[in-house]
């Protein structure tokens, strides 16, 4: 067990340092081209698709570097590494496993400088986010796929130029499963129509994707036919440590400390009373226990082993924190908890993210039924 | 001992709640939220012709003179169905006005605020959001016979629909120096901004006076009406957004409920999960133990003075921490559709976190019990 | 809306407290006859059954009457009301409703007069406290039915002179909660026997109870054959309100509270610490509610209404609230807490009490599927 | 960076479950918690044979010279196998010991203490139920060349089963006031009384001390050690609790999760309700948490000690409030069989009540974590 770095690492830690401190201007100072520029230098620094191999354009970095990577950023408080989620996340890990090197070399290159623009097709009306339900149709005629159906809660449809679609080939197939496979398909394609969902808090990221008689040719399809289960789990297999959940985690905890040394409570400082402090001390001894989580995880991981629910931990942790954390935001508010401000947005918005990786309630099933060998209900 | 409603207060709750179900269902809700006044004067009109804005005032002024466990039976249906309009805000303004005020204020005011002509607000604290009378900063510098007044005041309910504001003074470091000024609208000094929020159904506002001459027969009382007067608004106020509150978590039960029944997963309604059912139970005996807590508070108002604050205190404290609890479980039960604006349960949730902060949050409250109950 | 009593009512309140004050030593005080010479006179002040019919040597008191007999006994932390406490809230008014005249007789007045002893078999291995699933088979045989299987969690059953035994008379009923009858049995009927079961904290109430070839005759059946469920459900009819939980709460937080009172936490007095007075102000409004509850109840009974599921909100309530209450005073105690003191026996003695009457979640399943109409599961 | 165990520590840890489950499965708890003793002196000395009370202590005096991260890799499974013996207390007298004595104290007790010819334990609080230095009272009046001891030394630890009492005591009122002293159990005027517990696989007891003269050579290091050296035996203590509180929770874990497949309610196991299932993932959940903090602050005790305290306060929080919730959890969801005394399950809930109690309970040290994360 050892906690230090190497000193090839702590030169990467430095050398990240550096770059921020060179190129990051606080939240506040951010003009509206500063994206567009940050970008071009992370790209330059080949730190969009960091951990993908060289071959394929990629940074070649490893499992911790990626790490300190993020964590150094999560600090300063930098945007994403790239300007495509999706893509970078879902995608282009997809892609490299079982893309073939005429899809490699369409969308690997724009994904790596930030000139694509990814959603993803999982989740369908009636069957939720259980990918061994989907039901949207895909009837093969001669070269093409006909898409019949429609998914939903399709986050950045409305202005994405493709999208990572699951659909279903074969009806027939024993499991659940299988029969399952991955189109990637342009959003411009005649017969999709998105509807826009608009959120609790105002905002339009979700969508209902709507399919009528789609044709998409079966070079559009990722990975052989019927197994695109596979193509799914594995895209996630390169950031499974559950580390992201805590970095995020991190930053929220510290604005909430911020504002506890700034509020009242009962007439008096509120870090004065008893209460707020041990909340915030478990507010913070549970994501100090994420970020070790995540810390074990990867070490897993950097030793070959394949990683299943441990996800399901940090994400449950997450979904159990971030409501009482907006509340006691929001109770040390007072009537201002009423109005329209930052912490008043996350009690809102938090319901949503909750919701996003699966909600609690489904992380324990997981967690029940995949570790502990629970039957399903 | 009869801890239940008479006849006539389950004829009442009917009626409210059919003209509800009538008059302002959801859709109608949102309409009114989305519009600049936050309520429909002609359904305003509608409440003074049915009595209800005068439901608790003398039937001098034109009210029919009925207790505060009457006016719950209304706000239990008002939260319910998340009607907007001023009612509670004038009801609190018009209770004032008649316990403390002169008989010339009474007969000035109240008949107006009875039949819908004037809607009034209370506005009691200023720089410190602590709501305590002690914490009152607002100024009143004596002069012309009367007093001038200048600041602002926060956190004023439907500040924007009101043309009478009831605004807390003070003139001295005392609890003594502490007095309520009846100050219309359309007086010289006095603007009005609304506070944006993420609950339109419910409107709040900054109140700015910008040395505002208050004249001797607009002081409520005709005199500094002292700590224990203002403490006495704030209890109203809590009791009169816990009684909404249950209203509220009955709607998120009903809906919540219905979608539990409705939504199919592998071929079964999701309701019957363990982690389905057993918060849905919660929220059930919550409402239950609100309803207890909030019946015996308003009948205590009246014919246990003594006992109000305490139980006015229970009832607030539980039915801040209960209802904010409903609504993030209501939300979550749902899933993503939850998380849609489209979709009515968003509307419930947001309103349970104006119930939490409005006059007092749990924290606050159990502040308040700890000491009554000689903790 | 009147939470006032009638002159009467407060008549019958002072008297109460009048006995009490000449009657009941304070707890230290009360010797080792104490019980019987109490039970004596409460024979005689037909508070024993207070609101039982006076034809059946009972009290004929109101149920606010008996609300305020039991609420000022609570208070004045007197022992229960008679020394057969499952005799006297079950059989007694299960006898009442459906006894012949014969039986009525036969325990009537034993029950009035503390001479009975009885325990109730519900529970059974494997099955649960789920009635509708027990399975310990009677056959009739001639004028006897012949029992054979066995009862679990029987309190008291190595003491009682009868048990108040349901057993399946006719296994092939239409529903599950049908072909169930109710035998009043002696514990000295052969082919009874009795195991201990220890529980948690050493004590001995909990029994198996082995039922062999054991012959009760059919005279002992109360009701009809195949109507238990409902004899049982009539039993508690008289006490459903649930102010029963409510008041043995109040007594546990005035306890509390002298310990907070007492105590120290981080080196200052624990009334100190905001969340220690805000966790003891949340028991306080909570166990308000039951009060209230209770009462709210009483009246929908004497307005007529059927009781139905309203104990189980005060029972859930009690359930959710002794284990926090004893974790407060373990917490309250520090390292004391490992000892053996009335706190630590409550907080380990809280999960029995808690299984008791149905678990928490027992509770939630019969509000959410009776009351909420929810599926089962 | 690699937060994972080596393979010897993974070898250490099989080492130890076998043993454990072949020397004392719990049916032999039960028989060792039964008894006067309150632990197994045969089984003490194949302990000391297997060099695992040695384990953290150098080679010289007969120790194995490991780490604490490796002494963790034992406590989860002593607290796993709930095996009741003096090893916590004499390990953390004897890391004291080996840490603050002299030359010739480290000489004339660490091999005892390595070879279990000895068993050792601390003696800190007083009067004062509060685990920090500046409660601890004992006076030590100066005379013949050393101390005079008198006074009552609660909740220590093995008190009946030790022959070396560390007893703290001070001189004056400072931090720097503080020192230990050596005291062995046939020392004139020293006493010792079990002290019942709920739990009898951890015992403690009551040391009392009349007039004990402790000449200079048995002040451990030969001066008063200060405040921050008791500080660190509290850090010891909560991090060794801290690692045996792991397998305490997977104790109740693997009970409850077996039950659950086990038992049948209306044809199939309970453990599909989602009632039972969502608890059982919280333990889990927790389990994780548990490890993470506990191994890092292993780690930190040695490897980044400014960061230890904090490291441990956070575990011993975490594991105080959740492996105490895990108990309650267990017993729950067995139902009444989870209350008898012949099934296993109420041993665990009591080691859990005991786990969060001793060397400080999560409020305790979420106090001590709020001050060292600047709140």
């Amino acid at each position: 067990m050892d906690f230090d770095f190497t000193e090839k690492e702590q030169a990467f830690r430095a050398e990240v340092k550096q770059f921020i401190a060179d190129n990051l201007p606080p939240p506040e100072q951010r003009g509206e081209d500063f994206e567009k520029h940050w970008h071009a230098k992370l790209i330059e620094k080949k730190w969009i698709g960091f951990s993908w191999p060289k071959e394929y354009g990629g940074g070649g970095g490893t499992l911790i570097e990626q790490f300190i990577l993020k964590e150094e950023m999560s600090k300063a408080l930098a945007p994403d590494l790239g300007s495509d989620f999706m893509g970078l996340t879902w995608v282009g890990p997809a892609l490299i496993r079982h893309g073939t090197e005429e899809q490699k070399k369409e969308f690997l290159p724009d994904l790596l400088n930030c000139r694509s623009s990814w959603c993803t097709g999982y989740s369908e009306p009636d069957v939720g986010s259980d990918l061994g339900s989907l039901k949207l149709r895909a009837v093969r005629d001669g070269d093409d796929y006909v898409i019949n159906g429609s998914k939903i809660w399709t986050t950045r449809a409305h202005v994405a130029r493709y999208i990572f679609l699951t659909v279903r080939t074969n009806p027939e197939a024993q499991s659940r499963y299988s029969g399952i496979s991955v189109l990637l398909t342009p959003m411009n394609t005649p017969g999709i129509e998105v509807r826009p969902i608009v959120n609790i808090v105002g905002q339009h990221h979700f969508n209902q994707v709507f399919f009528t008689d789609v044709r998409v040719p079966v070079s559009a399809r990722l990975g052989a036919e019927g197994e695109g289960w596979k193509v799914v789990m594995g895209a996630l297999a390169n950031e499974r440590s559950g580390i992201s959940e805590s970095t995020g985690m991190e930053r929220h905890l510290e604005k909430l400390k911020e504002l506890a040394r700034n509020s009242q409570k009962g007439g008096k400082p509120a870090l004065q009373d008893a209460e707020v402090r041990r909340k915030l001390a478990r507010f913070e001894t549970q994501i100090s226990a994420m970020r070790l989580n995540g810390l074990r995880n990867l070490t897993k991981q950097i030793k070959g082993a394949q990683p299943s629910s441990e996800t399901s931990v940090n994400k449950l942790l997450r979904g159990i924190l971030e409501i009482p954390m907006a509340d006691l935001a929001m109770s040390l508010l007072g009537n201002e908890a009423s109005g329209m401000g930052e912490w008043q947005f996350d009690a809102l918005n938090f319901h949503g993210t909750v919701i996003g990786g699966g909600s609690p309630n489904i992380q324990r099933n997981i967690i029940a039924e995949r570790v502990l060998g629970l039957p399903k209900d | 001992m009869d801890f239940g409603f008479s006849e006539e207060q389950d004829l009442l709750r009917a009626q409210v709640r059919k003209f509800l179900e009538d008059q302002c269902p959801l859709e109608q809700v949102r309409q009114i939220a989305a519009g600049d006044e936050g309520y429909c004067p002609r359904l305003w009109g509608q409440l003074a012709e049915l009595g209800w804005l005068g439901l608790t005032l003398p039937e001098e002024f034109g009210g029919l003179g009925l207790s505060w466990v009457d006016l719950v039976v209304i706000l239990e249906e008002t939260g319910r169905s998340l009607f907007p309009s001023p009612l509670l805000s004038t009801l609190l303004a018009a209770t004032v006005i008649d316990q403390h005020g002169t008989a010339e204020q009474r007969q000035r005011w109240l008949p107006a605020l009875i039949d819908g002509s004037s809607i009034a607000t209370v506005a009691l604290l200023d720089e410190q959001d602590y709501l305590v009378p002690q914490a009152i900063q607002l100024q009143g510098a004596a002069g012309d016979g009367g007093y001038r007044l200048s600041g602002e005041k926060r956190f004023v309910q439907d500040a924007t629909a009101a043309d009478l504001f009831l605004v807390a003074f003070r003139t001295g470091p005392g609890d003594d120096d502490l007095g309520l000024a009846l100050v219309p609208r359309q007086a010289q000094g006095v603007s009005v901004a609304d506070t944006e929020g993420w609950d339109r159904t419910k409107r709040s506002g900054v109140l700015t006076l910008d040395a505002v001459q208050v004249d001797a027969d607009q002081l409520l009382g005709a005199a500094m009406l002292g700590a224990p007067a203002i403490a006495s608004i704030i209890d109203y106020g809590a009791l009169a957004v816990s009684a909404e509150a249950i209203g509220v978590c009955e709607g998120i039960l009903n809906l919540t409920s219905q979608y539990a029944l409705d939504r199919e997963q592998f071929g079964s309604p999701i309701g019957r999960y363990q982690g389905v059912k057993h918060p849905l139970a919660e929220i059930y005996v919550d409402i239950e133990c609100m309803k207890s807590l909030v019946y015996y508070a308003a009948w205590a108002l009246e014919a246990q003075p003594d006992d109000a604050p305490a139980a006015i205190a229970k009832a607030k404290a539980y039915a801040a921490e209960r209802t904010c609890n409903a609504g993030v479980a209501g939300v979550q039960l749902h899933g993503a559709i939850g998380y849609t604006d489209e979709y009515d349960m968003q509307l419930f949730m947001k309103r349970s976190k104006w119930s939490r902060a409005t006059y007092g949050d749990e924290d606050f409250h159990y502040d308040r019990v700890a000491g009554y109950g000689g903790i």
